[in-house]
């Protein structure tokens, strides 16, 4: 019932062969998107791209190993908190230019 | 079979991943996003790394999430939609050509490595010595602990980080109030709120307790924590608290602290991290209850965002 | 080949993969945010169930602990959703 | 007990120290900055063969933790520079006027960058490399964003794809090798695919945290825009963790597949930056972006001697070069912009045309921005001087030539844009200038820059220094027999 | 194939079927209310089953708790979502005679 498709590909390698795509997409999405959200969702898929690569290379014998498992989580963490600092810049960043602008400009805003 | 699952999940994350890039509607984008999250937690249940699983599932598709969906609320109220903009072409093509060349360069290397590692030969016996049976629990609180530690200090300085964004004017203050605005929705979500809080500790006490032997641990177990109490918050059930308030500060610091204490007790029995013979263990639950507990925290305030200033605290408690 | 119940299992994890897949389709095509929140929660509950049947597949109890941290986060991220589409017609307070 | 592990808990200490008394926490540097100079002290005096496993816990699973010569070198400075910065930063407020938040956000932030930057410089495990590169960003992007945030969130964006490369290099390398250690890499380093993908992701990322010319764009905004005692911060510490990786990788775990030419690829960006990097510096007309678009210059320097410590038969002298030159900018830059924020203060505007008359307003100021205006240029007396001199040596000992050109022109193209902005402060001013100075305010930049300047004295026993346990020295360090 | 395997295979049957219609009523229903009530009927009954089946097939009763309690959530998730949903569509959508809706100008 296997596809031909496993014998060639181990499930380690296709995993790690979908990360390596996704750091790839998410790099593309990173430098033709313009927004900073956005960015940082790029970001955010670079990033599980790079763990998914670390974790399906680092097959042990029935399981994935405890160490590059260890990694992934810590990179987690340090992901989300770079993330919810990144996402704090931005609003504060568009609050400042809210305030900056006259208020005149909120009709044209309105009308868009 | 399993290989038929695997594929159809690989296509599925690289879709949500592709739609959540570069879909134009940013809530359909971190609604994407949050799929794509899950999915990847299912891969590394595929991967027969639940540890990872849980940690992605909470972390990478849940908190993460939240805070994207908040931080495109209050982008949106000021009238910023965070829709993709047109670059131009030149741009994109150039950009196409370099990462596609990029792809299949990492995608060579990849292929290149064989998809086996021989540390859990490492790790398998030092674990007796440690008195627990989760090997991922041994590296991250033991082999590596010296790595969490520094992590668990950057996860509270990211709050701090976000902290300094405070405009003038609101520190010591509280954050945006994250609540309903609709007050039918308010008390749904209140109700929810008050039934999930009381769950979410419950579930993420477990989570430790478990972590010592089964999948689970601190970063899951806090997560958890952080989420029950944001729906807690957005139900009104508490009120975030302000920055300065003592019991924060030291709720904030316990877990880290008490890490660093353990680990610079040590250095008596031989040096920085060093558990003494037979209390590995012990440290460790020590270790992970209170580090938990501060991540919860610490979690559930980054998602809130930087103090604001009193005024535009749309507190509904003065009508009465 | 012989037809194992664990293999019945996986062939569901496929077939609830798919409906997630569908579930998608509609978060793609909108209209509205609502739509998209529906659609995603049920592309939520699809996952959960995925990690169910996994596990049951497996027999892997700790894939019910996935299970039950999806649920948790999914609940907070829908509500987090409709928080997200505040409006300023929204009520503030209640009329009673 | 050991100052390889207090060098990162005591600022970690701090750290949560810090937070919990708010803001009483100013004065908790009182303490810090001398214990932190008495640990740097020690280590540096250490035998040695100081090296550390954390837990005991034995390679390839634990982290070596190692005191070599770069290490020492670097973690002196540090604690010199956070040190003075830090008293300076008692009297001369870090933060924008008003923003409490910042005022109070700064002391925990520091002693952040002071634990990531320590623990960085020591270990030599790639993965812990990465947790301790995203401490230093992180604090460094908040300390930019007391600055502007616009520029601080360019930074973010940059130094977190930068950290990304760095960490799929070493999700590549875990993969490949299951070790991230750098002396046991040193021995099984292989020039394959995956490995050669792996070190140009890895270099590549470090090379934007180091901001090396071409990839510097995010530096000059951020550094000029943030306030003083930040910029100083950030131009002094921030940028050398990664430039301290890179020595790390290119000459520790993979100098047998690191080929010449790419050597001379490295050599050429320094170059180049060294160039681009001075002719900037002199169309500003800021005081704070020609100081910003110094450090560009600067780094380019480090970069430069990468192929000459590689190409020399006895590469001592180059690699002493280097290291000075890290230490000399660290002291100089951060005594630069300490004096730099305290003259604009003074000044009429932030332009370098307004600085008249601070030179009969503030003597001591502008005397600690001279002195560490001549060891930026490389003049002697100073530590800059026996840098570039070690340099320079090397270059013309190697036939390269083209690098010894680059080093004179570099030194007189600062000469030209770091005179230019001390003689505006002889100009007459139009009105009196009053004078911003006083104790710790003045004493700060005075003492780093006269530090920077008695390095020059201090020059053999420096070079021995740099020296220990270094990669080219013969075999690597023996560890530490685990205990029983 | 025992009694249990096909007790098994039948339940799991069924919700799939469920979650299959909670797929296609969201995807094909004109509006938003009633893919609202696809989605949670669907939602509630089809992982109710296959938990069921999930429960019955690994056998232990710590795993059936579990499963259970995966259920419970999930039910009491749906309801406070759905509920949630709901009132977000009307607000979306103001009618002007509802009884209840809110007046608009008074209440900013």
């Amino acid at each position: 019932m296997d596809l031909p498709l496993s014998d060639i590909l181990s499930a380690g390698h296709l995993y790690a062969l979908t990360g390596a795509v996704l750091v790839g997409l998410g790099l593309y999405a990173f430098i033709t998107q313009r927004h900073p959200l956005r960015q940082l969702l790029a970001v955010n898929v670079v990033g599980a791209g790079i763990f998914l690569i670390l974790g399906s290379l680092g097959r042990g014998p029935d399981a994935t190993d405890p160490f590059p498992q260890a990694l992934v989580i810590t990179g987690i963490v340090v992901a989300v908190a770079l993330t919810a600092f990144g996402a704090a810049m931005i609003v504060r960043q568009a609050e400042t230019r809210a305030a900056a602008k006259p208020a005149a400009d909120d009709n044209a805003r309105g009308a868009s | 079979m399993t290989f038929a699952f695997d594929l159809i999940l690989c296509l599925m994350i690289l879709g949500t991943a592709g739609i959540a890039l570069f879909v134009r509607d940013a809530l359909a984008a971190i609604a994407f996003f949050i799929a794509f999250g899950n999915l990847m937690g299912l891969t590394w249940l595929g991967l027969d790394a639940v540890n990872v699983a849980l940690a992605e599932i909470a972390i990478g598709a849940g908190v993460t999430g939240v805070l994207l969906i908040l931080a495109r609320a209050r982008l949106l109220a000021l009238g910023d939609d965070a829709t993709c903009s047109g670059t131009p072409l030149w741009l994109r093509l150039g950009a196409l050509a370099a990462c596609a060349g990029f792809v299949v360069l990492l995608a060579a290397s990849v292929l290149s490595i064989p998809p086996e590692s021989g540390l859990d030969r490492v790790v398998a016996p030092l674990m007796p010595g440690l008195g627990i049976e989760n090997r991922v629990t041994g590296v991250l609180l033991a082999f590596r602990a010296y790595d969490t530690l520094l992590e668990s200090f950057v996860l509270l300085g990211a709050l701090v980080a976000v902290w300094s964004l405070a405009p003038a004017g609101a520190w010591p203050g509280r954050p945006a109030d994250p609540g309903m605005t609709d007050a039918p929705m308010r008390r749904v979500a209140g109700t929810f709120g008050q039934l999930l809080l009381p769950v979410a500790l419950v579930m993420a006490a477990y989570l430790v307790w478990a972590g010592s032997d089964l999948p689970g641990g601190a970063f899951q177990a806090g997560t958890v924590l952080a989420g029950g109490l944001l729906v807690a918050a957005m139900g009104g059930t508490i009120g975030l608290p302000s920055s300065d308030r003592p019991l924060l500060r030291a709720a904030l610091v316990l877990g880290p602290a008490v890490f660093l204490a353990i680990g610079l007790a040590g250095i008596a029995a031989g040096g920085l991290l060093v558990y003494p013979e037979g209390m590995a263990k012990a440290l460790i639950v020590i270790i992970e209850y209170t580090l938990f507990l501060s991540i919860g925290v610490t979690l559930a305030l980054l998602v809130a965002g930087p103090p604001v200033p009193d005024a535009s605290h749309p507190n509904p408690e003065g009508k009465g | 080949m012989v037809w194992r119940v664990a293999d019945w299992f996986t062939l569901a994890a496929i077939f609830l993969l798919l409906t997630v897949a569908a579930a998608l389709v509609r978060c793609w095509r909108g209209p509205g945010p609502v739509e998209r929140i529906m659609a995603a929660q049920l592309a939520g509950t699809g996952v959960i169930g995925v990690a169910v049947v996994l596990g049951a597949a497996r027999g892997d109890a700790a894939f019910l602990d996935a299970a039950l941290i999806g649920t948790l986060l999914a609940a907070i991220a829908v509500t987090a959703f409709v928080r997200g589409t505040a409006r300023p017609g929204d009520r503030s307070e209640d009329k009673e | 007990m050991s100052p390889l592990d207090l060098l990162v808990a005591v600022p970690l200490c701090c750290m949560a120290a810090a937070l919990l008394l708010g803001r009483a926490a100013r004065g908790l540097i009182l303490l810090a900055a001398p214990l932190m100079a008495g640990l740097a002290l020690w280590l540096a005096l250490l035998p040695p063969d100081a090296a550390y496993l954390v837990g005991q816990w034995e390679l390839p699973l634990g982290i070596l933790l190692r005191a070599d010569g770069v290490a020492r070198l670097m973690i002196l400075a540090t604690a010199l520079v956070i040190g003075a910065v830090g008293l300076h930063a008692l009297v001369e407020p870090p933060e924008k006027p008003g923003h409490a938040a910042q005022a109070e956000t700064f002391w925990p932030l520091v002693y952040l960058l002071w634990a990531g930057a320590n623990a960085g410089f020591l270990t030599t495990d790639l993965f812990n490399l990465y947790v301790t590169l995203e401490m230093v960003s992180l604090a460094a992007v908040a300390l930019a964003a007391m600055g502007s945030l616009a520029a601080a969130l360019r930074y973010f964006m940059i130094a977190l794809l930068g950290s990304l490369a760095y960490l799929l290099g070493v999700a590549l390398i875990v993969a490949r090798y299951d070790t991230v250690d750098v002396t046991l890499l040193a021995q099984l380093a292989e020039p394959d695919l995956a490995t050669l993908m792996a070190l140009g992701l890895m270099t590549a990322g470090l090379l934007i945290k180091a901001a090396l010319f071409p990839m510097h764009g995010w530096l000059p905004p951020a550094h000029a825009a943030a306030p003083a005692p930040a910029s100083a911060l950030l131009s002094a510490i921030a940028v050398k963790l990664g430039f301290v990786i890179l020595v790390r990788l290119w000459f520790e775990a993979f100098p047998a597949i690191t080929g010449p030419a790419a050597l001379q690829v490295l050599g050429g960006l320094g170059a180049a930056a060294v160039l681009y990097g001075s002719v900037q510096a002199m169309r500003q007309d800021r005081l704070k972006a020609l100081v910003a678009y110094s450090t560009v210059a600067q780094v380019g320097y480090l970069f430069l001697a990468f192929p000459l410590v590689a190409g020399a038969i006895d590469p001592g002298d180059a690699w002493a070069g280097m290291t000075l030159q890290a230490v000399a900018h660290m002291l100089a830059k951060a005594a630069m912009f300490l004096a730099a924020g305290l003259m604009l203060k003074a000044a009429a505007g932030e332009r370098i045309a307004d600085l008249g008359g601070l030179a009969q307003a503030m003597p001591l100021t502008v005397t600690a921005f001279g002195l560490a205006a001549v060891s930026l240029m490389g003049l002697p007396p100073s530590g800059g001087f026996t840098a570039k001199f070690l340099l320079l040596t090397a270059a013309i000992e190697q036939g390269a030539y083209l690098y010894a050109g680059v080093l004179i022109l570099g030194g007189l193209l600062a000469a030209v844009y770091l005179f230019g902005a001390l003689a505006a402060c002889f100009a007459p001013a139009t009105t009196p200038r009053t004078p911003v100075t006083g104790g710790l305010r003045t004493a700060a930049p005075l003492a780093l820059a006269g530090l920077a300047i008695v390095m020059g004295f201090g020059g053999t026993a420096l070079v021995e220094l740099s020296a220990i346990a270094a990669p080219w020295a013969g075999p690597a360090l023996i560890l530490p027999e685990p205990a029983p | 194939m025992s009694g249990t395997d096909l007790v098994v295979l039948v339940l799991l049957g069924a919700g799939l079927a469920f979650y299959a219609a909670g797929s296609l009523g969201l995807l094909r229903f004109p509006d938003t209310a009633s893919r609202l009530h696809a989605l949670t009927k669907a939602d509630n009954l089809g992982l109710g089953l296959v938990a069921l089946a999930a429960a019955i097939y690994g056998g232990s009763l710590a795993m059936a708790a579990k499963i259970a309690l995966v259920w419970l959530f999930a039910v009491i998730a749906a309801g406070t979502t759905s509920q949630l949903l709901a009132r977000r569509t009307r607000l979306d959508e103001p009618r002007p005679d509802a009884s209840d809706s809110a007046p608009d100008g008074e209440a900013r």
